[in-house]
C-alpha cells in the first residue's frame, strides 16, 4: 500500500476515482432528473428498465456507447472530435481540487478557489468549438450565445468569489471549509456579521451557476424549441454522450463549490459527526433544486439574462465586494 | 459423457448483441417530428396517463443525428416527403421507424382517384419496422407499438398480450 | 365609421353602374370628380393594379377614361346585380358582383368601410368557360358580411390583385392561384404555395387530371 | 433596444444569413417551414413556406358525397373538430333547410366549448414548450385527458370527431356524461386558478411575452386574423356574436379581449376564454331540453343550386365553410376558410427586426395548427 501515498500514483487514483464517480454520477443523475421530472409532472417516469428503472442509464449508455459514429462531411473534423474531450476535461481538473471531505481531496493544493475559477471558464471554448466546428447554423447561433451568457456571469461569479476570498483570506477550499466549522451559524452563508449581504451573494453565485451550466432558465445553449439541440444539434452517439456528462459534471462541479463556499462543506450543522456524508447530502440538495428550477420555470430571454447580469447582478456583487471590504477594514480590523 | 454435458444449460452467458440490443430496446429516444393529428396522440403518449417515459423513450430528441426511432406521426405529402426522407438519412444507425396513423402506412383516408399530394404510405419512401394502424391510433396504440419495436429487437415481449374477451 | 348595407349598396351600385349616378352634371376632369363620388382615391385604379388586359369592360382604356366611361355610360353589367341576401340562408348579407377590372375599387370600398378580408375562392365553371372568383369579406365591429365576386373567361383568366389594399390577400391569391390557375396580375409573387415548390398544375380546376 | 432593422444593412456588406427553420423544428407546431433571413440572432425577414402538410380536403370536398365530406372536417384542424363539423353541418343544413332539434343544438354547444378548452389546453402547453417551460404540457395533458374522456364516451373519438350529422348529432348524451361535465367543470376552475398562479403570473413568462410581437387591430382587420389574435388586440370580433349561430344567442357569456396587442394579451385572451367555454357549458347543461338529437334528413341530400356560407368560432377563430352547389349530391365546390391561414399571413410583417426567441413566442402566440393552414 506503500505506492498509494507516493504521489504521482495517488494524484493517478484520484483520477480515475473521480473519473468514475462523474461517470456514474452523470448517469444517474440523468435518471434522478428524469425520475424527478416525473414526480414532478404527475407520472411515474422511467421504470420499467430493471427494477423501478434503475437499470435506464446502464440502457442509456450501451446505447449511446454503440450507436454509429459520424462527422458530419464538411465539419472541422479535429476540432468536432476534440469539442467533446475539452468539454469534460475541465471540470475534471476542478473536482480534483474539491474537498469531499476533510482527507478525501485529489489534489490539496493552496491556490484551489483559483485553480477552479481559471478551468470552470475553459468549457465554454469546447461549446464553442462544437458549435463552430458543426457547420450549423443553429450551431453557430448556439456557441454565440453561449460565449456571450458564459462570459457575462463569469463576472458577478468572480466578484462573489473575490468576496468570499477576502472574508476568509484564502485561496485554499480545504481551509475555507475549516473555517466554517462549529455548526451552521459559522456557515458562510450566515456569516451575517462579516457582511450581511452574505445570503445575496449566495443567490447570485447561484443563479450565476445555473447560467454558467447552462441550465434552465438559462439554457440558452440548448434551447430546444428555438434552436433544435444547439451545439450539440450534430453530435449523435457518445460525442453528444459526454457533452450531457460533462453538463452534470458542472453542475456537480459548481454545487460542489456553493457547498464548500457557502455551506460549509463537510462540517455537519451542527458542529458534531463532519464528514462526507454531509458534503454529499448538501450538494445533492443543491443539485436537486438545479433540475427542480429546471422543470420549473420557463426559459428566459436571451437579452433579459444578459441584462440580469450586467445591470442587477453586477452591480449587486461590486456593491457586496465594497461593503464587506469596508466592513472588514473598519470593523473587523 | 463429457459430449453429454451442454454447458449452455448451465451457464448462459449473455452474448454482447443481446446486451446490446436489450439497451436499445430500453433506450428508444424518438425524434421530435409531428406531421399532424397523430402528434397530438403521440404528446398525449407522453402524458401523464400513458406516458411513455416508463419505457425509456421520453427523450424526444429535435435533432435527428440523437434520435433512434423516427415516429411518422401523420400524413406525408409530396412536398413533405424529401425533407422526410432526409431526416431518415440524418439519423445514424441503428434506426428505426414506426408508422403512426393510417396517413404513414397507406395515404390512410387522403387516397381517392386522382388525388395529388399524399404519399401512400412511407414504406415508399423507406423500410418501416412498426405500423400501428388508426386515425388517429390511441396513445396506448403508440405503446403497443413501441413494444412490438422492442420485441422485435430483443426477441421478447415485455408484457403479455392483452386478448380481448371473447 | 360602420356603414349601413344600404350605404354600402349605394356604393357599389355606382361602381358597377346598375344604380344610376346621382344626377349630377358630368364634369370635365372625369377623375377628380368621379374618383370622390365613387368615394375612392383616383389612384385606385392605377396602371399597376389594372396592368393586364382587362376583360369585357373597359378594355383598352386608359383608368381616367375607363372611370370616365363607367360613371357616364354604365357598362352592360356583366353578370348579375347587388342582391341583399338574407344571412340565415345564404351565411352573406350583401352579394356583388362586379367586372374584374373593378375588383380592386370594390376592395377599396370594403377597406374603407372598415371591412377585413376573409378569404378570396375560386370556382371553376366549366360549362360556362368561366371562372368565378368570390372574395369575402367581414367586418370586426359591425354584423354585416359580404362577397364580391366577378367572373372571368376560362381562357384568360386574370384579375387584379388586391394585395395592396389587402395585404392579407397575398395568401389567398396564390393559394386561388395554385388551385386554379387564375393570374392576379400585379400580385408580387405567385410561385406554388400550397403545391410543391415545381408544381405546374391547378389541381381544382374541374379538368384536372393527375 | 436599439432597433436591430436599423443597423442591419451596411453599405456592401452583407452579413444576414438564411436559417431555414423547419418544416421539422420543435417550434414549427409540425411541418411549417419559416425561411428567416437573419442578421446574427435579429429576423430580418422570416417568409413561412407552408404546404407541406397540404392534404387536398377541398379537392376531395368535390369528390365525394355531401356525407362523405364530413369526416374530413374533422381533421382540418385536429384540435378543434367538432367546431369544424359544426360549420360544414350547419352549411348544409342551411342549404337544405333543415331543422335541427334544440336538444340537438345544445348538445353541439356544450361538446364544442368542451373541444375549445382541450384545444386551447394543448395551444397553452406547446406554447409554453416553445418559451422553454416543459412541465405545464404534462398538467393540461391531465385535464385534458379528464376532457377527451367524456367527450369521446359521446363522440366515440379522442380526437378527430365526426359528432355533429346533419340534422343534429350522432348520439344523445346519458347521465354519466352530463354528471361527469358538470364535475369537470367544478374540478377545472381551481385548476385554472393553479395555472394561473403557477404559470401565468410567473415573471420570467411575463417578461417574455409582455410587449412581444405586438400587433394592430388594423393589422389584424387587413389580414384578415381573428379569434384570439384580433381580441388580444382589442377587437372584440367573436362569430359566437357577430353571426350568431346555434343557441349561443340565448347564452350569456362574454367576449374576452386585451387592448395590448401583445403576445400576453392573446395568452391572456386564451386562458380568458377557457373560463368562458365553462360558463357556456354550465348554462348549456342547465338548460339543456329533452327531445331527439336528430331532425328529420332527407335521405339524398341535394341541396339546390348556389352557394352557402356557415361560418363559427373555431378555437382560432373564424372558420368558414362556403359550399357551392350545383343541385347534384356530391358539392360542387367546397372553400374551407381556416383561421390559422390568416393568422399566419401576419406572421412577415409583424416579425421583422424581432430577436429569434421572440419571434418564435410571437409565432406561437398565433396559434398556429399547420394542417389548418395547408388543409
Amino acid at each position: 500500500m506503500n505506492i498509494l501515498t507516493h504521489e504521482p500514483y495517488r494524484l493517478l487514483l484520484a483520477l480515475v476515482a473521480l473519473l468514475a464517480f462523474v461517470g456514474v454520477n452523470a448517469m444517474y443523475l440523468v435518471l434522478a432528473e428524469r425520475k424527478g421530472a416525473g414526480r414532478f409532472q404527475r407520472r411515474p417516469g422511467p421504470n420499467e428498465a430493471g427494477y423501478g428503472g434503475w437499470l435506464q442509464p446502464v440502457a442509456d449508455v450501451a446505447k449511446l456507447l454503440s450507436k454509429q459514429l459520424l462527422v458530419p462531411p464538411g465539419t472541422d473534423t479535429i476540432l468536432f472530435r476534440l469539442a467533446p474531450l475539452i468539454v469534460l476535461a475541465p471540470a475534471m481538473m476542478c473536482l480534483a481540487v474539491v474537498p469531499f471531505s476533510d482527507t478525501l481531496t485529489a489534489r490539496d493544493v493552496n491556490f484551489g478557489l483559483l485553480m477552479v475559477f481559471s478551468f470552470g471558464s475553459i468549457n465554454v471554448l469546447a461549446i464553442m468549438l462544437s458549435g463552430w466546428s458543426s457547420r450549423n447554423k443553429y450551431a453557430i447561433i448556439s456557441a454565440a450565445r453561449v460565449v456571450s451568457q458564459n462570459v457575462a456571469y463569469e463576472i458577478p461569479m468572480l466578484l462573489v468569489a473575490i468576496t468570499l476570498l477576502m472574508i476568509t483570506g484564502t485561496m485554499d477550499l480545504n481551509e475555507i471549509v475549516r473555517q466554517q466549522a462549529g455548526g451552521f451559524w459559522h456557515w458562510n452563508l450566515f456569516r451575517v456579521w462579516v457582511n450581511p449581504l452574505m445570503p445575496v451573494t449566495f443567490v447570485i453565485y447561484f443563479i450565476c451557476m445555473l447560467a454558467e451550466t447552462n441550465r434552465a432558465p438559462f439554457d440558452m445553449a440548448e434551447a430546444e424549441s428555438e434552436l433544435v439541440a444547439g451545439a450539440f444539434t450534430e453530435y449523435a452517439g457518445m460525442g453528444f454522450g459526454v457533452f450531457f456528462m460533462a453538463e452534470y459534471a458542472n453542475i456537480v462541479l459548481g454545487s460542489s463549490l456553493a457547498t464548500v463556499l457557502f455551506l460549509g462543506g463537510w462540517q455537519s450543522p451542527f458542529g458534531v459527526f463532519s464528514g462526507v456524508l454531509w458534503f454529499l447530502l448538501k450538494m445533492y440538495a443543491l443539485v436537486f433544486t438545479v433540475i427542480w428550477v429546471r422543470w420549473t420555470f420557463p426559459r428566459t430571454q436571451f437579452y433579459g439574462l444578459l441584462n440580469l447580469s450586467w445591470k442587477i447582478l453586477i452591480p449587486i456583487s461590486l456593491f457586496t465586494l465594497l461593503l464587506s471590504s469596508a466592513l472588514l477594514k473598519l470593523v473587523h480590523a | 459423457m463429457e459430449a453429454a454435458l451442454d454447458t449452455s444449460q448451465i451457464v448462459k452467458f449473455a452474448k454482447l448483441d443481446d446486451l446490446l440490443a436489450l439497451s436499445r430496446a430500453n433506450s428508444l429516444w424518438p425524434l421530435t417530428f409531428g406531421l399532424a393529428c397523430c402528434a397530438i396522440e403521440m404528446m398525449a403518449a407522453g402524458g401523464p396517463r400513458f406516458d411513455i417515459s416508463r419505457f425509456g423513450a421520453e427523450v424526444f430528441r429535435p435533432s435527428p443525428r440523437q434520435a433512434d426511432v423516427m415516429i411518422v406521426a401523420g400524413t406525408v405529402n409530396r412536398k413533405m416527403a424529401p425533407a422526410v426522407k432526409t431526416l431518415y438519412d440524418q439519423m445514424l444507425e441503428p434506426k428505426w421507424v414506426i408508422a403512426m396513423g393510417n396517413c404513414a402506412i397507406s395515404g390512410g383516408p387522403f387516397v381517392f382517384p386522382g388525388q395529388y399530394a399524399v404519399v401512400e404510405g412511407v414504406d415508399k419512401l423507406f423500410p418501416v419496422d412498426v405500423f400501428i394502424p388508426g386515425c388517429p391510433p390511441r396513445p396506448e396504440a403508440l405503446l403497443e407499438g413501441i413494444m412490438a419495436l422492442e420485441e422485435k429487437l430483443t426477441g421478447k415481449r415485455r408484457w403479455p398480450v392483452v386478448k380481448p374477451p371473447q | 365609421m360602420n356603414p349601413t348595407l344600404d350605404q354600402l349598396c349605394e356604393q357599389f351600385g355606382r361602381l358597377v353602374g346598375t344604380v344610376p349616378v346621382p344626377s349630377k352634371p358630368p364634369v370635365p376632369t372625369a377623375s377628380s370628380s368621379v374618383g370622390p363620388a365613387l368615394g375612392l382615391p383616383v389612384a385606385a385604379s392605377g396602371e399597376g393594379r389594372v396592368a393586364g388586359p382587362a376583360s369585357e369592360s373597359g378594355a383598352g382604356l386608359r383608368p381616367a377614361d375607363q372611370a370616365a366611361k363607367m360613371a357616364a355610360h354604365p357598362p352592360p353589367a356583366p353578370t348579375g346585380p347587388i342582391q341583399k341576401t338574407d344571412h340565415a340562408a345564404k351565411g352573406y348579407d350583401l352579394d356583388v358582383t362586379v367586372a374584374p377590372t373593378q375588383i380592386v375599387m370594390a376592395a377599396e370600398i370594403m377597406d374603407r368601410a372598415g371591412f377585413g378580408l376573409d378569404a378570396i375562392t375560386g370556382v371553376d365553371w366549366l360549362a360556362q368557360e368561366q371562372m368565378e372568383v368570390v372574395y369575402d369579406y367581414f367586418h370586426p365591429t359591425a354584423p354585416g358580411r359580404v362577397a364580391v365576386r366577378t367572373r372571368v373567361p376560362r381562357a384568360r383568366p386574370e384579375v387584379p390583385t388586391i394585395a395592396a389594399v389587402f395585404p392579407g390577400a397575398n395568401w389567398h391569391e396564390r393559394e386561388t392561384h395554385d388551385f386554379f390557375g387564375l393570374v392576379f396580375a400585379g400580385h408580387p409573387d405567385l410561385s406554388p404555395f400550397l403545391l410543391p415548390e415545381d408544381a405546374t398544375f391547378h389541381p381544382l380546376r374541374k379538368d384536372y387530371q393527375p | 433596444m436599439t432597433s436591430p432593422a436599423d443597423s442591419a444593412v451596411r453599405p456592401g456588406v452583407n452579413e444576414t444569413f438564411v436559417l431555414n427553420l423547419g418544416p421539422q423544428h420543435p417550434a414549427a407546431h409540425g411541418v411549417l417551414r419559416v425561411k428567416m433571413t437573419m442578421d446574427g440572432e435579429y429576423v430580418m425577414r422570416a417568409e413561412p413556406v407552408i404546404g407541406y402538410i397540404h392534404r387536398m380536403h377541398e379537392k376531395m370536398g368535390e369528390n365525394r358525397t355531401w356525407a362523405q365530406f364530413l369526416p374530413n372536417t374533422g381533421r382540418i384542424d385536429y384540435l378543434s373538430a367538432l367546431h369544424y363539423n359544426h360549420a360544414y353541418v350547419a352549411a348544409v343544413e342551411r342549404a337544405l333547410k333543415i331543422e335541427v332539434p334544440r336538444r340537438a343544438e345544445f348538445l353541439r354547444v356544450i361538446t364544442s366549448e368542451m373541444n375549445r378548452i382541450s384545444s386551447h389546453l394543448v395551444w397553452w402547453s406547446a406554447y409554453l414548450i416553445d418559451l422553454g417551460g416543459l412541465t405545464p404540457l404534462l398538467y393540461a395533458f391531465d385535464d385534458r385527458e379528464k376532457l377527451l374522456d367524456l367527450l369521446e364516451a359521446v363522440t366515440g373519438s379522442r380526437l378527430t370527431y365526426t359528432y355533429f350529422r346533419f340534422g343534429g348529432v350522432y348520439n344523445d348524451v346519458d347521465e354519466a356524461f352530463l354528471r361527469g361535465t358538470r364535475q369537470f367543470v367544478r374540478e377545472f376552475r381551481p385548476r385554472l386558478k393553479m395555472y394561473r398562479d403557477l404559470v401565468t403570473d410567473n415573471i420570467i413568462l411575463r417578461k417574455r411575452l409582455e410587449n412581444i410581437g405586438p400587433i394592430s387591430a388594423e393589422q389584424c382587420r387587413k389580414y384578415g386574423a381573428t379569434g384570439p389574435v384580433i381580441r388580444g388586440s382589442g377587437v372584440a370580433y367573436d362569430v359566437r356574436r357577430a353571426e350568431p349561430y346555434s343557441v349561443y344567442p340565448e347564452l350569456d357569456f362574454e367576449i374576452p379581449t386585451r387592448p395590448e396587442g401583445d403576445s400576453m394579451a392573446r395568452y391572456l385572451v386564451h386562458m380568458a376564454e377557457l373560463e368562458q367555454s365553462l360558463r357556456i357549458i354550465e348554462q348549456g347543461l342547465d338548460r339543456l331540453p329533452d327531445g331527439p338529437v336528430l331532425g328529420k334528413v332527407p335521405r339524398v341530400l341535394r341541396p339546390p343550386a348556389g352557394d352557402y356560407c356557415f361560418a363559427v368560432e373555431a378555437a382560432r377563430g373564424r372558420f368558414m365553410v362556403r359550399l357551392v352547389s350545383d343541385g347534384k349530391d356530391i358539392p360542387y365546390r367546397v372553400k374551407l376558410r381556416t383561421p390559422s391561414f390568416s393568422n399566419l399571413s401576419l406572421f412577415e410583417e409583424t416579425s421583422r427586426g424581432m430577436i429569434l426567441p421572440d419571434a418564435l413566442a410571437l409565432m406561437g402566440s398565433l396559434d398556429l395548427v399547420i394542417p389548418d393552414i395547408d388543409r
